[in-house]
């Protein structure tokens, strides 16, 4: 898909827009860029624009206009600053928030409802207090008619992979932070959706344990090439993992401002990655344009006392 | 002009006609009283609310001064306006054929208002006075309403002590109902009891009526006012007074049920003293206590306002 | 919900009702279900109920006996469920002195409310207040064991917080337990309404001088079916509004509560 | 709770229980509150009360009565629970079909049940199941309330969790919907034990040949106030007990929640 | 109060030990080193041993022996593997947890029951649905007496200052995670408490945005200078923010098997801090004693079936 073309009706994009220009950095693909065929888009965005509020309140407008695609077997880090619009993006890939305006497509059939191809893992806490880890994690087989047996069984193995297997019998509420995110993960990589949705899966965890996950999720990925969207605000996890980086602008009326395509070999050592010159440019680049969007963003939302 | 509070045990009752008729009519206003009418589920909770002071006096059946009497609590009933106490005992219309005699009865099961209960006291009498032992029927609370219809109707119990207008819509429903026993009429109260047998009656704590001549002589007054009014008119012209909320939807029922009762209103307001004998008799049957008690059954009536408003 | 299904929604309902009121036509006035007779005398017919229903308005004589149980009803609803709240609270935040009345409370609520009427009648009169009582002790039960399960119900983490920003015991009420367990709180409201009114015409059926309870008993005691029905409709009728009143608050109290996503 | 905390409890709780006989005890036989006849009328006295029950107990004739009342209180309370879980999980899952039959379920929600009682002779005749129906509509409305609550307060992100892990509707209520209401459910069972007994006793009270609620009419009737309180303390009795039961089910069935942090 | 001499009981902390003399790395203060006197102590913990656990089930060891001094107006900051016992660690100094051996001080005496000299930042969600951001921010002072406007006008400047003006109205579930995270951290520290304990507060929160809450935050502690304990998986940040880092080992069990001071100058300039020499130095010593400690408990826990 490439960034948007400058010279679209929004502030926010034209000044996204100005600012790269002065910059100077190559922010993704040029307009004219080949974009993956639709019958292989796992996801398309068509300029969706996302409101929240109705009655009494005044609509916010939280994200405009975005267009993006992934493509099948394709995995495309989304980052942004906070409140931006991130989350909100991947609530409508997965069915749970209509737009306002453009569409949703998956597998280039528009989206009604619940994506029932994706997996999603919420960046909030969801999972269910009355079942202890293994049975969080077994209840996406069982529902799906594995036998109660295998899917323990299989589900165990996913708690061992993702360093849990001594606390299979706790409840959520007896877990860490970072404890309970990992059992999160394993409940969706589990059944394992041809698209996957992953809001901060890392955010609560250490930078090692961080690594390992990482790898983990790279492999399962390179193994049977599903579609991943996922979320971050780690620049160097974004980059070190996916095929493609996007940037959002700051809300409200988030845009997507730059689309970088990520060059780098695989397989990826994630741990060793970061040394590489490409992945260094990259980095810089990338940030450069991060920064000062966020910058820009700061005076602005604390000056203007409504949005 | 000062004030009574009255308690009366389910002013839907025709037993209790006459209370409601004389608010109807202003006797007691005319009388110089005012009276407060508070209508209770069963005549139990009537007397209850005077024991406990938030009534002045019941408009309800005089056993219940007996029964107490045995209780150390001192009621004394001052006009009495039923003669005869328009119990009834009505077979079921689907045992009509089995049950021709009290005595079939037994080993049977009788609906009666409530265990414990005038109804269920006049079920023993008469099960006594039969030759039969006193628990020899099962007895069943059904209350006196729809409750009570309705298994009879159904033959889930196999007869049941009733009162108008109760009785009345089952003699309506089915003509050959078998009636055992019908207090409603002076034959049967005076075969039953050996005269008349006071039903419902006004009565007091003894000392209230000692402290309140005065009210208890403008009640009399307005009561026996009203039963000479009842007998010089037609039950028409009778029914044309009740308040609508009490006759209900269905008139010609009423107008029958009313027309049955009629001769059941003392003409007098005077408590016949062999009848007063009867209650105790009726209740010492039923209930150990009283025997036990050694109840001066005279301590319980008073005739004297009585006589004073007939003289009038 | 939008104008057109607010449309939609009214229209069936009021379908539901006139079938059930063909329904009941249908049962009292021909043989396909039982004779006829004999239901109308348990059911009566929609016909006699509405007449009576009509007369009582055009009449105007039920405003007096309707005014009497409403005010009952209300005021056992109102004493009944603030009793709930401050006993409910104080039992939830002082789980030595619950653990301690927990039997009592537990075994008061199986007294058969209907046998404490006389008892009513002698603390609290004739009047309004005996029967005020008997509903209070209908409503008091459901809302207090709802707040006291609200209040163990609040979140550990914002409980914690809290507390870490100082709150005392008064405050934590106010700011934490209150808020969190008025969801609680406000469905046993729309359960107690309900009880409110059962207890004031209970208490009206067993000894009363006038209200709706007076009313009925009245017809039951002649047998006018088509008056107890009729009586119990328009309570029915003013329950339902006083429900749709606690609706509103509770909208209006709970607006902080997220929505559910779409896509349902 | 520790052992000596436990016994700590149980001593608190037979101190208030002494506390109230003997403040009865008092009342009713010296001239401290008011005149101990007319108070021993309405209350009895805690001697005679006890020597009824034990008399009750001592011949064994309580035992047939006391189990005719707990057969219809548990099968209404089983009865009305189940109802009131399925038709409320259902309606809190069609909200379209509940906001239909909303305003009748709360309108049938006060109806007096006393009125109703020869509609329920006329059904289920004078036995067991005309109680059960009355206690029935007691335990029904309190737990169905509570159920759509519940269902309603389920946290939106487990649920939208669960829906994309591929839960259908039915799954969703196994796995989602019914854990998290259970806390609603139970609060609502604590209310309707007591009401389901409540229901029962009034239905024997209204007409019937056995039971508890027979027995103290009886004594009603008789003016006989000792057997009536005695009759309603057996109940009560008899209601803890239950209640104790639900109440094991429950720490059972929620061993998942979180306990609160300590330092309180 | 430097690290614990080796030659402990705790299979754990020998390992580390060991680690630690093979590695070569300087670990901290040598034992000897002399400890901020008691008097000046905000938080001791003193041998504490927290267990969870308790009715049936087995008690489960997380944190062993933990000891661990914060002066008055220092800023230490935790590392450690996830789930070892960070999150616990503060529940104790916040009182919100009593240890099952040894003892917490503050300021010198025990604690018993609540520590209400304490300002805790909470890992998991702790906002007030039921209220806005801006009532959440004003309630600490509102409840201390403050009147409501003050405290209001107060709340509205915090808000500014973590960039949320806009959304002063908005009740926490309309906000997105770094959005509640920062209404949270304005939540604790409009207070003013003399000890601040802060769990993964910019977990949430993009690159950018992390140094502006960073720099926000030494900010306010440079100017009085509170006691600080501060939980974190980002090196990084915390090298970059404290006086001291502390790391734990991976749990259960957990230990404190490092603790290095970081002498770097202050005032710091978070964003450029990360360039200087010193910096890197430290941060590799660090890492590599947290590396192997993370990659040491990984197979460990994964082939241990119960703890
Ligand atoms: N229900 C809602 N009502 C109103 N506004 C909302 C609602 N949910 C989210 N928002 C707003 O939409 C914007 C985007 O939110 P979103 O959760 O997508 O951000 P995000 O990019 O995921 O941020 P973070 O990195 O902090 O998680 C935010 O400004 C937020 O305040
Ligand atoms: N209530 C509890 N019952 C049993 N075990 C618990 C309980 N709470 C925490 N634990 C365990 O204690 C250990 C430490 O938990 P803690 O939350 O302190 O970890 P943490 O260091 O904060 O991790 P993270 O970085 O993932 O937040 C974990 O192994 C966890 O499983
Ligand atoms: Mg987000
Ligand atoms: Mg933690």
């Amino acid at each position: 898909m490439g960034r948007r073309p400058p010279g679209l009706r929004r502030r926010g994009l034209k000044r996204a827009a100005a600012e790269a220009a002065q910059g100077g950095v190559p922010q993704g693909l040029p307009p004219g860029a080949p974009s993956p065929r639709a019958a292989h888009r796992a996801i398309a965005f068509e300029g969706v624009t996302i409101e929240f509020g109705g009655t009494g309140q005044a609509l916010f407008r939280a994200v405009e206009g975005a267009d993006l695609a992934v493509a099948e077997g394709e995995f495309v880090a989304i980052v942004g600053p906070t409140g931006c619009g991130k989350s909100t993006l991947l609530n409508a890939a997965a069915g749970l928030l209509t737009p306002a305006a453009g569409q949703v497509r998956i597998f280039g059939a528009p989206l009604a409802g619940l994506n029932r191809d994706a997996g999603y893992l919420f960046q909030l806490e969801a999972l269910m207090p009355w079942k202890t880890a293994l049975e969080n994690v077994a209840i996406g087989l069982e529902i799906a008619g594995t036998p109660k047996r295998a899917a323990r069984d299989r589900a165990r193995d996913w708690l061992r992979r993702v360093g849990l297997a001594p606390f299979a019998d706790r409840y959520p509420h007896m877990l860490s932070g970072g404890q309970r995110k990992r059992v999160a993960m394993a409940q969706v990589l589990i059944r394992d959706p041809r698209i996957v949705l992953m809001d901060e899966p890392f955010g609560p965890l250490d930078a090692q344990t961080r690594l390992i996950m990482g790898d983990l999720l790279l492999r399962l990925w390179q193994e049977n090439r599903k579609a991943v969207l996922f979320v971050t605000h780690d620049l160097e996890e974004a980059i070190s993992l996916a095929d493609r980086v996007v940037i959002m602008s700051a809300g409200p009326a988030a845009r997507i401002i730059g689309d970088f395509p990520i060059g780098l070999a695989r397989p990826r050592d994630i741990s060793e990655i970061k040394l590489m010159p490409e992945f260094q440019a990259l980095h810089r680049d990338i940030w450069h344009l991060l920064k000062s969007e966020v910058l820009k963003a700061y005076p602005d939302l604390t000056m203007r006392e409504t949005p | 002009a000062p004030t009574v509070t009255l308690a009366i045990g389910g002013a839907g009752c025709l037993c209790y006609l006459p209370t409601v008729l004389a608010k109807q009519l202003g006797m007691y206003k005319q009388a110089g009283l005012d009276v407060n009418m508070v209508n209770f589920k069963g005549g139990s909770q009537a007397l209850t609310a005077v024991i406990g002071g938030s009534a002045d006096v019941v408009s309800g059946y005089f056993d219940h001064t007996v029964e107490l009497a045995a209780k150390h609590q001192k009621l004394e009933s001052f006009v009495i306006y039923d003669r005869f106490p328009g119990l009834v005992l009505v077979v079921s219309p689907k045992e009509t054929d089995k049950i021709t005699s009290i005595k079939d009865l037994a080993g049977k099961h009788v609906g009666v208002s409530a265990p414990g209960s005038s109804t269920d006291f006049f079920l023993k009498y008469l099960l006594t006075r039969a030759g039969l032992k006193r628990d020899s029927a099962a007895v069943i609370g059904v209350g006196l309403g729809g409750t009570a219809i309705a298994a009879m109707e159904q033959g889930r119990i196999d007869a049941a002590v009733m009162l108008d207008p109760a009785v009345t819509i089952l003699q309506n429903k089915y003509k050959n109902l078998r009636i055992l026993s019908d207090t409603r009429s002076e034959k049967d109260t005076v075969a039953t009891f050996g005269g008349n047998y006071p039903g419902g009656a006004f009565y007091a704590r003894a000392s209230w009526v000692n402290s309140h001549k005065k009210e208890a002589q403008m009640m009399t007054d307005a009561m026996v006012n009203t039963l000479k009014w009842i007998h010089s008119h037609t039950p028409e012209q009778i029914m044309a007074k009740m308040p609508p909320e009490m006759v209900g939807k269905n008139k010609k029922t009423y107008l029958a049920a009313l027309t049955n009762t009629i001769p059941m209103y003392s003409k007098d307001g005077m408590m016949d003293p062999k009848g007063a004998e009867a209650v105790l008799k009726v209740f010492s049957e039923g209930d150990p206590e009283v025997a036990k008690a050694h109840v001066n059954i005279t301590d319980t009536y008073t005739n004297e306002f009585a006589k004073k408003a007939n003289k009038m | 919900m939008n104008r057109m299904n607010r449309a939609l929604l009214i229209v069936l309902q009021v379908g539901v009702a006139v079938f059930l009121v063909l329904a009941w036509q249908i049962a009292t006035t021909t043989h396909l279900v039982g004779n006829p007779q004999d239901l109308a005398f348990f059911f009566s017919t929609p016909g006699d109920v509405a007449a009576q229903i009509w007369t009582w308005f055009a009449t105007g004589s039920i405003w007096y006996n309707l005014w009497i149980t409403l005010e009952e009803s209300i005021l056992s609803f109102l004493i009944g469920a603030f009793a709930a709240l401050v006993l409910g609270f104080w039992f939830a935040r002082k789980p030595r002195l619950g653990a301690v009345f927990d039997p009592y409370i537990k075994g008061a609520n199986a007294m058969p409310r209907v046998v404490l009427a006389p008892i009513f009648t002698l603390w609290f009169g004739l009047g309004i207040w005996s029967k005020v009582a008997l509903g209070f002790t209908l409503v008091f039960f459901i809302v207090f064991f709802n707040v006291v399960q609200g209040v163990r119900e609040a979140d550990k983490t914002i409980l914690s917080n809290a507390r870490m920003l100082g709150m005392n015991e008064r405050q934590l009420l106010r700011h934490v337990y209150l808020p969190s367990a008025l969801s609680w709180v406000f469905s046993s409201l729309h359960t107690s309404i309900g009880f409110a009114v059962v207890g004031a015409v209970v208490g009206e059926y067993l000894g009363s001088a006038a209200g709706l309870g007076y009313l009925i008993q009245q017809a039951e005691g002649m047998f006018d079916v088509a008056g107890v029905f009729a009586g119990m409709f328009v309570l029915a009728a003013f329950v339902i509004a006083i429900d749709y009143g606690v609706t509103l608050i509770e909208r209006r109290l709970l607006v902080w509560r997220p929505q559910l996503h779409g896509g349902s």
